[in-house]
């Protein structure tokens, strides 16, 4: 029992309404995707999914419970992980203590522990540098665990940057393009790892890359101008009209 | 034996803990051996090097410009004075330095806490502000903090067993230069033991998060507000434990110590040095406890008047400053891992060429 | 018409481009294709003299490029949008279109802005703000627009469809093919998505490790299964 | 005169094995503000010791030994003095330090002095605890006439002189401030109608002087370094305040006030007659009496040895650092042939009281107290010359009485070949 | 009464004092994101070289002409020799490079100009201007402080805002490889920024040493509250830089003539902590930047 939902919510700035009366829910092991054009809101409504912005109205309910004040640190305590837009790494560290920042939560021991070093801050370090590891592994980049990001390929970047969230291990995971920048076989390495996520954790996904929105998600809801224009499964929407006249084009497809 | 060694060396706690004692084997050598006056001048390090390594938490770790932990160590130098204020006041030191530390580590939360939401050049200008308005506070409270001329200092005598335990050891008696040099020595190791304790674990992890970047450290659950504030704290709190050095070691605790100058040079250190390792903000320290010294000391044997002599240690102190951030910008350690990490690099990606393709 | 001679750059001890040497035919799109890694940005940069060449040449219609500095490319007529976030998020978004109108010199024409945000309306309706405020997709179309400003003749344009959703894509992909019959622009592309790229380019070149593998017209690489596995991975 | 049976914790022993001293040699030291805020002026004061310190090496020195005086720079830092000082001491090993200048600066190595056993001799302040505390600090000495006992002087010839003024004060906010106001309040509590005191390094002064002259006072005293007089002469210029003036003899250096000033002006009036009409103290003579013997001493000193020090005018701080050198050449000529740091205390004490000298007061200097000199005339100042409107008057610290001097001290002239001798 | 409107004159031009050095670095700030503290004493060295003329007979106008001249080459060649490396890079590296030359300069000084306080001529009265019966504490050189600091503020507004040239230096601030890649030159535009906020360093300079006293650290004061003025106003604005100069000339003018002068900086960190707490990138901060 693990679900996002979001209702009515509206989000303005200034005089620009960025979100207006969208709703969306996401059940346990369902991947949704969001799409829509640029400027549609996708990034906006993720960020209210994680406290970054207060809605204007609307609810956010998280396991039955209301969230839309909630603050951006709270969410691994809610089981929810983020990867950002841009990359958001941790330039100036480790990929394994860029990982380990993305488990933090699981540990326990405090400042106190810290400061004196006290063994059991040290088996919590321990615990953690493991469940890094064992994230960097399942996702191929063990071997980049002690290299710093700015020296590493994109595609690593990505998979480092994806680590860290995994490692949280949430329940919901919130993608926002996980696939830009990645070639054509990257982009089926990602989905088939979506896909697998899928059984243990609720996804939702935002992506511009239609042959993976389509081939992974449950669902998809389409934004356009801040409003919600279209709700369904791949295929419905991919037949919408108003999704082919607002988002898809008529010559790609 | 070698076992056990190692294993001390696998835990962190064990690996600073045999640093810490290396390092106090190297401090009672040094101290022994060299005059007093040179044990003077390395108390004076021990403070610099104190308030440099809780600086370095604060700026190279978490981010955050500090212009004004002169004024925060001014805090532990007159809560040490207060309490150090006639010979009959039989305070152990120890009591009077985690005095010192704790109503430094108040200030501290305060201006940390204020200034939590500040950023790069606002921060700056902020402390800049606090380092120039403590002193005033002392000359306001003229009654209890002594105005312009300060408070005296009187040292306690040194401890029966202290001397003899220095006899003990080293076969020599123990001096009133040797002693305060082994205070500040002593209190510079178990500051940088903790401080590498926190940096090196969960917490120093959370800073650097945080200075890193900012969104996607919430995102991981921690609290920016916090982070900072606590890395605030934790230097202010070596910075009043620099303070009680200080006044130990100057035996006085007066406004015109702690100028701006005094701030800038702690900065100093730690970018000399090399941002964000302690062993840089200890490097940057001795830089700048010897480099004037030396350098006017040449001047005169150089036949300059007394006058020039003292101006050119100014000269040189700019000109090392200037020349350090423009050879060495990541400072003298940074440069020196970086050329380790360029070596070990250049030898991966030679290894590495066969099998990449 | 750009030239590369035997051209080699890296990062320290790595080695970025290693001896490339190709054409991109003026009024044609150049497609330089290859996996993550390839060497495609770092050919870019060194072109547009953001980074410095080891060894080989640059011309372009005949110039040499070598000494040239970055800044001096615009009024050469090249543009070049970069891989990423170009925009200067502490300008608006008007700003930002006027700076790549001042790169050829002389003043910036009202008709240029015009053209950019008709292009792309989503812009126009935000001229005064930040772009800071953009949205990811909203300010890649923000550097092209800006690269459009400076009326180049010979276009880099490096992941131009990053976050970007697909009619926007095919618009872009449209105008820019658009520019070369009509204005003889030259375009040298850079795309992830291979199969996208060599549908609208003329010509294809393909890097691996830094080393050209294939120089063809598009259709040719399009066709060539085994080239398509093994490099483009489609 | 060795200290025979002294407490061996005092640090020296006995005979002419004194650190720093040789039968060729004294070596003693002394810390000021080189560099930073306080240098320009005071970093004058060590060059004036050092030519006069080199002239008399000229000459032979004191008992044939030559004086070897090592200056050290402390930027009015208390933490750099207790370095410096300790290097002095400890490294240099000097006999003493001479002159070494400063409140805080010196109040942070009195203490390490004393365990030393290292005299500290004639402190360049005018703060009372150089002087006053001879039991807690046998070795310590002062030279300038101390605060308290200018402000008592100035406070009792306001008081019979100018008995309608409204007096207000305007103090350094330091131990100058503080003790002078103490001396002023024995005799002028009444007439006070204002009291403004300015921090040492704010240089805006105009909301004090505009206090001084909302609060009506028609007579201003001012305890302040001379910077201070010029700006307080500005800022009352420009609000039209016309009191009259009378500045310490700390701020009232008729030369360089009176320059600084002169082009303030708009050319009104010229140079130094802008302070024409301000009332000051005196207790040396200055560069303004150049026909006093011991300006003409200091003049012929500078012209020799001015350039081997770094060169310029001679000007007031470097007579005040000449006079004060003076005093320290006639201490280690009392103390003998055989010189140690007890012999030359016993022979300050002893002797100090009636030495001639540049000063215009004796020396108050005795077993009982190391105050500096006693007293000074005050003078109203004419075309940058001090008209005495005065005797000599002295006194001394706390109720002792004010009394004209009778030493005649502020007759006597050098000796012909400017170094004193017994 | 009358010490209430002298006190809130002499904060005026106090304040104006503050401001014209906080344009300096609200200029060098837009143009090369580094916060200059040598402003002072590369201020002060100008206003010795002015004083050398002027002491050499010439006429005042000479010398504020040539401080300013000075000013901007010697911004110039900072820039270019000494200032390059580090821009747009480790904000902190810069803020110790700009000390490490506040440091060098002061003891060129000290040396070449002498450690002694010099007295600087004002081109204009000093005397206070008398308004019916009473002098206020406003002369004529304070009216052209005010004036001046006016003009340079709606110049360098008119600069940023109105000019292509301000819009390349503010593009060559905030992204070097972007603004080259849009034909800007970059090092050309910081050289420039440093010139120009040296020339309006060199006019605070000798409108805060005119009628008063010089020596090599008479700007260090003005440093601290030149900046915090600036931080004050948001070190973006040049309308803040004067805004925050007035705020903080007024008000401690007064704290220093109503409470004690010991107590000014610390007025200065409350005054600058209340505005910060409540507006963290000063009065005049731009919109706040969108983090996702
Ligand atoms: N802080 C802000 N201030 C003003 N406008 C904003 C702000 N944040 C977002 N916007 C605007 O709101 C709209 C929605 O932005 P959002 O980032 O959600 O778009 P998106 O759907 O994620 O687009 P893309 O696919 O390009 O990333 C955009 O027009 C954007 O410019
Ligand atoms: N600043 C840098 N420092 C060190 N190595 C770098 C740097 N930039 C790129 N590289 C390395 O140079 C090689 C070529 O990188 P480049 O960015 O040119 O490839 P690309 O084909 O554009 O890849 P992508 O598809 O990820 O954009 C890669 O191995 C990369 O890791
Ligand atoms: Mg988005
Ligand atoms: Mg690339």
């Amino acid at each position: 029992m693990s679900e996002l939902r979001l209702s009515n919510i509206t989000v303005t700035f200034g005089g620009l309404t960025a979100l207006q009366d969208v709703s969306l829910s996401v059940g346990p092991q369902q991947v949704h995707g969001v799409i829509g054009p640029n400027g549609a809101g996708k990034t906006t409504l993720f960020n209210v999914a994680c406290g970054f912005i207060h809605p204007d109205s609307g609810e956010v309910v998280r396991n039955g419970q209301r969230i839309e004040r909630l603050h951006p640190r709270d969410l691994p305590g809610l089981g929810i992980a983020r990867t950002l837009q841009g990359l958001g790494l941790f330039d100036r560290m480790s990929v394994l203590d860029n990982v380990m920042v993305g488990a933090d939560h699981h540990a326990r021991s405090g400042f106190l522990g810290s400061l004196l070093a006290l063994p059991r801050a040290g088996r919590d370090e321990r615990a953690l540098r493991e469940r890094a590891r064992r994230v960097l592994d399942e996702l191929g980049v063990a071997a980049y665990a002690e290299r710093y990001p700015p020296s590493l390929p994109y595609p690593i970047r990505k998979r480092v940057a994806l680590a860290r969230a995994l490692v949280a291990e949430p329940d919901l995971l919130l993608l926002d393009e996980p696939a830009s920048g990645l070639s054509a076989g990257e982009m089926d390495e990602l989905g088939d790892l979506i896909r697998s996520l899928a059984e243990t954790t609720s996804v939702l996904l935002v992506e511009h890359h239609m042959d993976l929105v389509m081939r992974v998600c449950d669902e998809i809801t389409v934004l356009d101008f801040g409003r919600a224009i279209a709700h369904g499964t791949p295929d419905e929407v991919r037949e919408d009209p108003a999704v082919l006249a607002a988002y898809l084009g008529e010559e790609v497809q | 034996m070698r076992a056990r060694m190692a294993a001390a060396w696998g835990s962190t706690l064990g690996r600073h803990l045999l640093l810490a004692l290396a390092g106090l084997l190297v401090v009672i050598v040094v101290v022994e051996s060299v005059s007093d006056y040179r044990n003077t001048q390395l108390a004076a390090m021990a403070y610099l090097g104190i308030a440099a390594g809780g600086l370095t938490v604060l700026t190279g770790l978490n981010g955050q410009l500090s212009l004004g932990h002169g004024a925060l160590m001014a805090i532990g130098a007159y809560t040490a004075a207060l309490m150090l204020s006639d010979r009959d006041s039989s305070m152990p030191l120890s009591v009077v330095i985690v005095t010192a530390v704790l109503a430094t580590l108040a200030v501290g939360t305060a201006v940390g806490l204020a200034a939590a939401r500040l950023h790069g050049p606002y921060l700056a200008g902020a402390t800049l502000a606090l380092a120039v308005a403590v002193p005033g506070i002392a000359l306001y409270f003229k009654e209890t903090l002594g105005g312009e001329q300060g408070l005296r200092v009187v040292m306690p005598e040194i401890p029966g067993w202290v001397l003899e335990l220095a006899f003990f050891v080293t076969g020599q008696d123990l001096s009133r230069s040797r002693f305060t040099s082994y205070v500040g020595w002593l209190t510079l190791i178990v500051v940088f033991l903790l401080l590498a304790n926190l940096s090196a674990g969960r917490v120093g992890r959370r800073w650097r998060a945080v200075r890193d970047d900012e969104v996607a450290a919430e995102l991981a659950g921690i609290n920016l507000g916090r982070a900072r504030v606590s890395a605030f704290m934790v230097s202010a709190a070596a910075a009043g434990a620099a303070g009680a050095i200080l006044a130990f070691t100057v035996k006085l605790a007066a406004p015109s110590a702690f100028t701006l100058t005094l701030s800038l040079t702690l900065l100093a250190a730690i970018v000399l040095g090399g941002l964000g390792t302690l062993s840089g903000a200890l490097i940057g320290a001795t830089l700048l406890t010897f480099l004037p010294s030396v350098v006017t000391d040449l001047g005169r044997t150089a036949g300059l008047s007394d006058i020039q002599a003292a101006e050119l240690a100014p000269l040189v102190y700019g000109v090392v400053m200037v020349a350090v951030i423009l050879l060495a910008p990541m400072g003298i350690v940074g440069s020196f891992r970086q050329a380790r990490a360029r070596r070990r690099m250049k030898k991966l990606s030679t290894s590495a060429k066969g099998t990449a393709a | 018409m750009l030239k590369l001679t035997s051209l080699s750059a890296g990062y320290g001890p790595i080695r970025a481009l290693d001896d490339v040497t190709f054409t991109a035919e003026k009024g044609e799109i150049t497609a330089v294709l290859g996996a993550n890694g390839a060497g495609k940005t770092t050919l870019l940069r060194t072109v547009s003299g953001l980074h410095r060449a080891d060894s080989g040449s640059v011309h372009l219609d005949g110039t040499p490029l070598d000494k040239v500095p970055a800044e001096r490319m615009p009024k050469l007529g090249m543009a070049h949008v970069p891989e990423g976030r170009g925009v200067i998020t502490e300008l608006t978004v008007d700003e930002n279109l006027r700076l790549g109108g001042l790169g050829r010199g002389g003043r910036v024409k009202d008709g240029d802005l015009q053209r950019v945000y008709d292009l792309f309306p989503v812009l126009g309706d935000r001229q005064a703000a930040l772009a800071t405020t953009l949205s990811g997709g909203e300010r890649q179309m923000l550097v092209i627009g800006r690269a459009l400003m400076a009326r180049p003749t010979m276009l880099l344009l490096d992941e131009p469809s990053l976050g970007l959703a697909p009619r926007i894509v095919a618009q872009i992909f449209g105008l820019i093919r658009d520019l070369v019959r009509d204005e003889g622009l030259s375009v040298l592309l850079v795309e992830q998505n291979a199969r996208s790229a060599l549908s609208v380019a003329d010509h294809g070149v393909v890097l691996n490790l830094g080393r050209v593998v294939a120089d063809a017209p598009a259709a040719e690489l399009a066709g060539d299964d085994k080239l398509r596995h093994a490099y483009l991975g489609f | 005169a060795c200290g025979a049976g002294r407490d061996s914790s005092e640090g020296a022993n006995g005979g002419a094995t004194d650190a720093g001293v040789t039968s060729e040699r004294v070596t003693i030291g002394g810390t000021f503000p080189l560099t930073g805020v306080a240098a320009p002026g005071y970093s004058e004061i060590p060059t004036g010791m050092q030519a006069y310190f080199q002239y008399v090496n000229a000459q032979g020195g004191v008992h044939g030994r030559k004086i070897d005086f090592l200056v050290k720079d402390d930027g009015y830092n208390p933490s750099n003095t207790s370095t410096v000082t300790n290097e002095l001491v400890l490294q240099d090993e000097v006999f003493a330090t001479v002159g070494s200048l400063g409140t805080p600066t010196q109040a942070a190595v009195t203490d390490f002095l004393k365990d030393e056993g290292v005299p500290q001799l004639m402190v360049s302040t005018g703060s009372l605890q150089w002087g006053d505390n001879v039991e807690e600090l046998p070795r310590t000495f002062g030279w300038q006439p101390d605060y308290e006992s200018e402000g008592k002087i100035i406070g009792q010839w306001v008081a019979e002189n100018m008995p309608d003024a409204k007096v207000g004060l305007f103090l350094q906010d330091d131990d100058l401030g503080e003790d002078a106001e103490k001396g002023v309040r024995q005799f002028l509590d009444e007439q006070i109608v204002a009291v403004e005191r300015y921090t040492s390094g704010n240089t805006e002064v105009a909301p004090q002087v505009n206090g001084l002259q909302a609060k009506k006072a028609d007579l201003v005293l001012s305890f302040n370094t001379p910077s201070y007089t010029a700006l307080t002469q500005l800022a009352a210029l420009k609000t039209g305040y016309k009191p009259k003036w009378f500045y310490a003899s700390i701020g009232s250096d008729p030369e360089l006030v009176g320059t600084l000033l002169g082009r303030f002006s708009e050319g009104a009036v010229e140079g130094s007659a802008a302070l024409d009409g301000v009332m000051t103290t005196e207790y040396i003579p200055g560069i303004d009496s150049a026909d006093d013997p011991w300006v003409q001493l200091w003049q012929k000193v500078w012209d020799k040895h001015g350039q081997g020090v770094g060169g310029g005018e001679l000007t007031n701080y470097r007579i005040y650092g000449m006079s004060l050198a003076y005093a320290f050449a006639q201490a280690l000529d009392a103390a003998g042939e055989e010189l140690t740091r007890e012999g030359i205390v016993e022979a300050i004490e002893e002797n100090g009281a009636d030495w001639e000298g540049p000063q215009l007061a004796p020396l108050r200097y005795s077993a009982e107290s190391h105050m500096g000199i006693a007293g000074m005339r005050i003078v109203e100042l004419q075309a940058g010359q001090g008209e005495p409107l005065t005797d000599v008057l002295v006194t001394d610290i706390g109720d002792a009485e004010i009394t004209p001097d009778d030493s005649g001290q502020a007759d006597d002239a050098p000796p012909e070949n400017g170094v004193p001798t017994s | 009464m009358q010490q209430f409107f002298n006190t809130a004159l002499t904060g005026l031009t106090l304040g104006m004092v503050y401001a014209a050095f906080a344009l300096a670095l609200v200029l060098i700030w837009r143009s090369t994101r580094v916060v200059n503290f040598a402003q002072a004493p590369m201020a002060m060295v100008t206003t010795f070289i002015a004083l050398v003329i002027i002491d050499a007979g010439y006429s005042y106008w000479l010398g504020f002409v040539a401080a300013l001249l000075a000013g901007l080459a010697l911004g110039a060649v900072l820039e270019r020799l000494i200032i390059r490396p580090v821009e747009g890079k480790s904000e902190i590296n810069a803020v110790i490079l700009t000390l490490g030359l506040f440091i060098v300069l002061h003891a060129l000084a000290a040396v070449f100009f002498g450690n002694r306080y010099r007295s600087f001529p004002a081109p204009f009265g000093l005397k206070g201007i008398e308004v019916g019966g009473t002098t206020i504490a406003l002369n004529g050189f304070g009216i052209f402080t005010i004036v001046s600091v006016l003009v340079v503020m709606g110049l360098l507004v008119a600069l940023f805002r109105f000019t292509d040239i301000g819009l390349k230096m503010r593009a060559a601030a905030f992204n070097q490889e972007v603004a080259r890649l849009l034909g800007v030159r970059v090092g050309h535009m910081l050289t420039l920024g440093w010139a120009l906020a040296a020339l309006v360093g060199s006019l605070a300079g000798i409108l805060i040493a005119g009628g008063s006293l010089v020596h090599p650290s008479y700007m260090d004061s003005v440093v601290v509250f030149g900046f915090v003025a600036a931080v004050l106003g948001g070190l973006d604005s040049p309308l803040g830089a004067v805004l925050g100069g007035l705020i903080l000339g007024v008000s401690l003018s007064f704290v220093s003539g109503y409470v004690g002068s010991q107590l000014v900086p610390l007025a200065a960190l409350v005054i600058l902590m209340l505005v910060l707490t409540l507006r963290p990138g000063g009065l005049f901060a731009q919109a706040p930047e969108r983090r996702v």
